[in-house]
């Protein structure tokens, strides 16, 4: 899927062009102080991303998947949630874990190898473990929404997974099962053209959001760099679920401007043109547009989100830097309930303790 | 004291669960109308409701998926694998997720969830439906695994693995279903993580689980008629292991043979083995033998025979065994 | 899906309607010869599989699978093949077998519980392996397609399967793996409206067909009790695939008459009068009106394929009782081509031989 | 006689096997354009071309599900599974048909595949990046299952894998893949099925595989310093097992430890302490020691040296078996 391809893609929805002018319905019921936060949170991001790729080198995280350029996709999808609802989200989704809400320091534990996915509380936060293994959180998602259902509660599961993890056959288990039983929860793809350095053309053969109908629920394609398209079409799809509708697959069209992870030679299987072209449908300067030419963010605004952003990370990184390795015991402390008896005795001849 | 079949009282466990846990949940293929394949869970959609018990469609990683979520979401889901050879889709779910939840979330966020999975051979089933997956599952960190081997000790196994706050894995032998026994459901007795002592002996200690322990009885019986005693252990419980039960009777004995369906191969009897020599070495009179079935594919109905542990078999193994 | 559902499916292909009537173009290249050899097909089709499940009353085959009501579904697309095509089955598929040439006391050996699925010649007889675990074998034909396309040999995998198979992950896995490399092979669902005791609206919100759109190749369904439209479609699939233009998924909608298999009980899950309305929709009564409409065949004709069938099902009964047990040693002879030390000793302990 | 890593080592096997067989194919996620995540399909795609070398979507059923076909269709599957804990999703595939395929079709319809699994911890992996996937595959039958831990022998088992009718799980030790050796690589030399030894000792014999033969030899020269000499076995060959060599050494030695990452419950150190017990008990003077990882899901990166056998764990374990 080439960038002109998407550009062209009549079927995707658009609000906002990659020069800031609206082109579809702008009122999508946010006022100047919601606008104002998206656009807090995707420089809070992007910044933080930044950083990540720092202390990466520095050596105070282990290898770092970074985001930059999907900023739109994760911080327009999760500010369409609200705390009964639950994210599922896969391993690049740090945007949307600080939109949830989720102590970013608290987070970091898992990039740091302090800790596995999940070092913060899922319930608590909305936001479940990061998870790796490709499309299996999907099926969580699922499950998680059918409890809900079961229970009435008027709240939405939103799993995120990629172009690449939609090949996986527990997308399709889950979707499938979203479909049978009408569970309210959205499916949310970022399609970010590649899958480490795999193309879309190598990974699927048709629009992934053309799966949906086989399902039996809507899917739909909308530009993933259009913060306000993406909160938009990811609000109707909540309201959607809470009220009892089903499922929803949102495939949002973005692009993983860095590597696939500090350990990944990008330059290995993409050309530099490529990114050139996807920097130039940045998702921060088109919203900074956007709200400037609306008068809801000036100069000045834009510099102190910068201004906070640094603030905040500076923060974060010297928390995170602090953290030490967790105690040993916990090596045995979280696999049961109670260790049993043979766990017991391994843990003594390991710690030497009781 | 009714007469029941392992399938009534693991259906009465069901039954007993549904009925005080309004968070349990039973599903799977088949589970409803039909009452699944086995009548396990006959009447449960009737009497509980379609949001209680449910089919799925055909889709094991998404049933055991389901499960991961179900149990966030506060519930706690009982699911059938519709066989053996058919939980298999399912394990990726289990080893990368069911079994890696808690210690993922420092214990925040538990899985107690049971999977249900009729098991073994013996009914001259067709292939994928008579494999022996315990090892799969026991080697498999963060997991219980447990095997009744009659109908009273499903009944409690089932009924106590539905109410642990860890994931159960339950292997119900098929071949077990049917036989009929008298006595109380009740899940007072030894829990999940002890192992039973059958019988008393002191030439052999005989060590099998789920339909081998029958085996293993007769196996007994026979060799009682020769002055030879074995006393036998039903393992019950094979995560966690009761090293202690085991190792006690051998270091009394000082001779055991372990009996499974598995492959020889790193199947539990290699566990049992060292750990019976890490318990009882100064006490061995004769290495640890091993009746299992050879390291092959499950074979058709007409070899089954063949394959599985016979009591012939047990019965040679505990001669060559007290005759080291 | 009821059965009116089905009937009134406009997208539906459908040549010749219950009564016999052509309802469609029903010049399919077929001659005189090879429509009395389809009706030929189905008749002796039909009359083993009644020969099997009394054969399973008596002891003679453990628990069998009928297919009574499919025969239109499995002739019409078997008969679409040359061979040099490769058909993957799942386990129901004996009328196509049969369609395929396979021996079918050498079948029945599968189900007589002396060998396991593979009896016959796969590679010979153009016909895999009878898999049991559903939907596995779609990958396979992939597999397969793919190493034909590599070869570059006009040859066409099609793999059976079920439209509860159609749930799991390999069937996602393995339509997304055929549009992205293109391989030659026909996905071919039978539809019979039940997958054991789960009704087809509990298995999927949608037409299996319309999945197909995501995989970027054609889908369609089919009235699988029309022999002529199953034959037409598929063989056209066929030409589609060995001329290099890809995969296509067929769903034939049809239905099982009889239990699942012999082990189960239907009355527990569906009403006769659903059962009675589909034989009123029989594939072999049909294509008899059809063909004595066209003056294809009378009734001597049919007598005389009742006859024969009657005939060559008595020697396959006689051939059949009269296989033994395999010997012991061959628990042993084929797990690898030559048995590990390890494994000779087991073989040794247990059979007593070197 | 050019240095070598295993990574160079195996990408020559692969290289090697493409111009030698036309019917091998190599393909996986990213084994194209990027050469792997590791770099061991390096350069594959662009001196064999597409058809030979490709990608795949992300469906490691699919992968293995495909070889199953191919392999029908003649052709030599070698599949990368991109890492151990992503293999999982292929299991009943690998369980279900690579493994039974041969036995199901009567020996008709062989298996010439080679699943390629970058496995093992040590490398400050994330969550699945660390697993010990080898009992899930030794335990299957119908599988071979081979760990090579050196770059010479890595080229060796590769090339035979490749060469071999059935099907081989080829597990790779990610932490060994960059240590430099020099060496001729050939295929010369012991076979599937023979496990090598590495060093002679009358105190204790060690008995390891991948990384831990690394170990175990540091464990040796450490222990030396005190005079205790051990023996080291590398296993290479988990199935076929060695049993005669494993056997043959305790037997003159009388003491064993075996070294592994996996968890203890059921890993391969269990199958060795039970053979040993069955091929040298009259010898044996001490119970054969497991030093293993922990019944837990394997640790984050800063636990991770805590989970692993260390050097100082082998040598206590051998301490306490020889002072037994
Ligand atoms: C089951 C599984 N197989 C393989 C991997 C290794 N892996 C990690 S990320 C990745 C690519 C994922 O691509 P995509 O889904 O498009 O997400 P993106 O990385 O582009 O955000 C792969 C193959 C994995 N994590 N899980
Ligand atoms: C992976 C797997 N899970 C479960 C089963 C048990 N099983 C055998 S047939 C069947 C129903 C299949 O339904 P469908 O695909 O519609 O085929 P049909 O039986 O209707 O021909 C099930 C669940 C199986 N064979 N394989
Ligand atoms: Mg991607
Ligand atoms: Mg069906």
């Amino acid at each position: 899927m080439s960038l002109s391809d998407i550009a062209d893609d009549a079927s995707m929805v658009q609000l906002v062009a990659p020069d800031g002018s609206a082109v579809g319905d702008v009122d999508v019921g946010l006022g100047e102080e919601d606008l104002q936060a998206l656009l807090r949170l995707m420089v809070r991001a992007r910044r933080l991303d930044t950083e990540c790729l720092a202390l990466q080198r520095q050596g105070e995280l282990t290898v770092y998947p970074p985001f930059e350029g999907q900023e739109a996709a994760q911080v327009g999808s999760a500010f369409a949630l609200g705390p009964e609802d639950m994210v599922f989200p896969s391993f690049r989704e740090l945007a949307a874990a600080i939109t949830r809400g989720v102590d970013a320091v608290t987070y970091l534990e898992y990039h740091r190898g302090t800790w596995h996915g999940g070092p913060y509380d899922p319930v608590a936060t909305g936001f479940a473990p990061i998870c790796v293994p490709v499309a299996t959180q999907i099926v969580h998602a699922v499950g998680w929404a059918l409890g809900a259902k079961l229970d009435g509660r008027a709240a939405c599961a939103l799993a995120y997974f990629g172009d690449g993890s939609a090949s996986e056959g527990d997308f399709h288990e889950a979707a499938n099962l979203a479909g049978v039983f009408g569970v309210p929860a959205v499916l949310f793809c970022q399609n970010n053209a590649w899958a480490i350095s795999v193309p879309l053309e190598e990974q699927a053969a048709a629009p992934i959001a053309a799966r949906a109908a086989g399902y039996g629920f809507p899917g739909l394609r909308v530009d993933g760099n259009d913060v306000l398209a993406v909160y938009s079409v990811t609000r109707a799809a909540v309201e959607r679920a809470r009220t009892g509708d089903g499922p929803t697959l949102i495939e949002a069209m973005t692009y993983r401007v860095g590597p696939h992870s500090t350990a990944d030679d990008a330059t290995r299987y993409r050309t530099d043109e490529e990114v050139a072209a996807w920097r130039a449908r940045d998702p921060i300067d088109r919203f900074v547009r956007f709200l400037s030419a609306r008068g809801v963010a000036d100069e000045g605004f834009v510099e102190r989100c910068r201004g906070e952003a640094d603030a905040w990370v500076d923060e974060v990184r010297a928390e995170l830097t602090a953290l030490g390795p967790p105690p040993s015991a916990e090596l045995f402390d979280h696999a049961f309930s109670s260790p049993p008896a043979t766990l017991a005795r391994q843990r003594e001849e390991l710690l030497g303790d009781g | 004291m009714a007469e029941v079949t392992m399938v009534t009282a693991l259906n009465r466990a069901l039954r007993d669960a549904l009925e005080n846990d309004p968070r349990t949940l039973v599903f799977g293929q088949d589970v409803g109308a039909l009452g699944g394949v086995f009548r396990v869970t006959e009447g449960l959609q009737r009497d509980f409701g379609r949001e209680r018990v449910f089919n799925t469609p055909i889709a094991e990683a998404g049933i055991a998926g389901m499960c991961v979520g179900l149990a966030m979401a506060g519930w706690r889901p009982i699911a059938e694998m519709q066989f053996d050879g058919f939980s298999y889709p399912a394990l990726d779910q289990v080893i990368s997720h069911l079994a890696k939840y808690r210690t993922r979330t420092r214990g925040r966020v538990p899985m107690p969830v049971v999977i249900r999975i009729p098991s073994f051979g013996g009914i001259k089933g067709k292939e994928h439906h008579g494999e022996s997956p315990e090892t799969y599952y026991a080697h498999t960190a963060g997991l219980k695994v447990v095997v009744p081997a009659d109908a009273l000790d499903a009944y409690r196994l089932l009924r106590l693995s539905i109410e642990d706050p860890d994931p159960v894995i339950f292997l119900e032998p098929k071949s077990r279903y049917w036989p009929k026994t008298t006595g109380e459901l009740t899940t007072d007795g030894p829990g999940i993580g002890r192992a039973r002592s059958l019988r008393q002996g002191e030439s052999c200690v005989l060590v099998g689980y789920g339909a081998m322990v029958a085996k293993c009885l007769e196996a007994a019986d026979h060799l009682a008629d020769d002055g030879v005693e074995c006393a036998v252990i039903d393992l019950r419980s094979l995560v966690p292991l009761d090293v202690e039960t085991i190792g006690g009777a051998v270091r009394d004995v000082g001779r055991a043979v372990v009996v499974h369906e598995a492959p020889l191969t790193l199947g539990m009897g290699a566990e049992i083995a060292a750990r019976i020599m890490e318990e009882a070495f100064d006490n061995l009179q004769a290495p640890v033998a091993r009746v299992t079935g050879p390291d092959v594919p499950y074979p058709p109905a007409s070899l089954e025979a063949e394959y599985l542990p016979s009591v012939e078999r047990i019965v040679e193994a505990v001669r060559r065994t007290v005759a080291y």
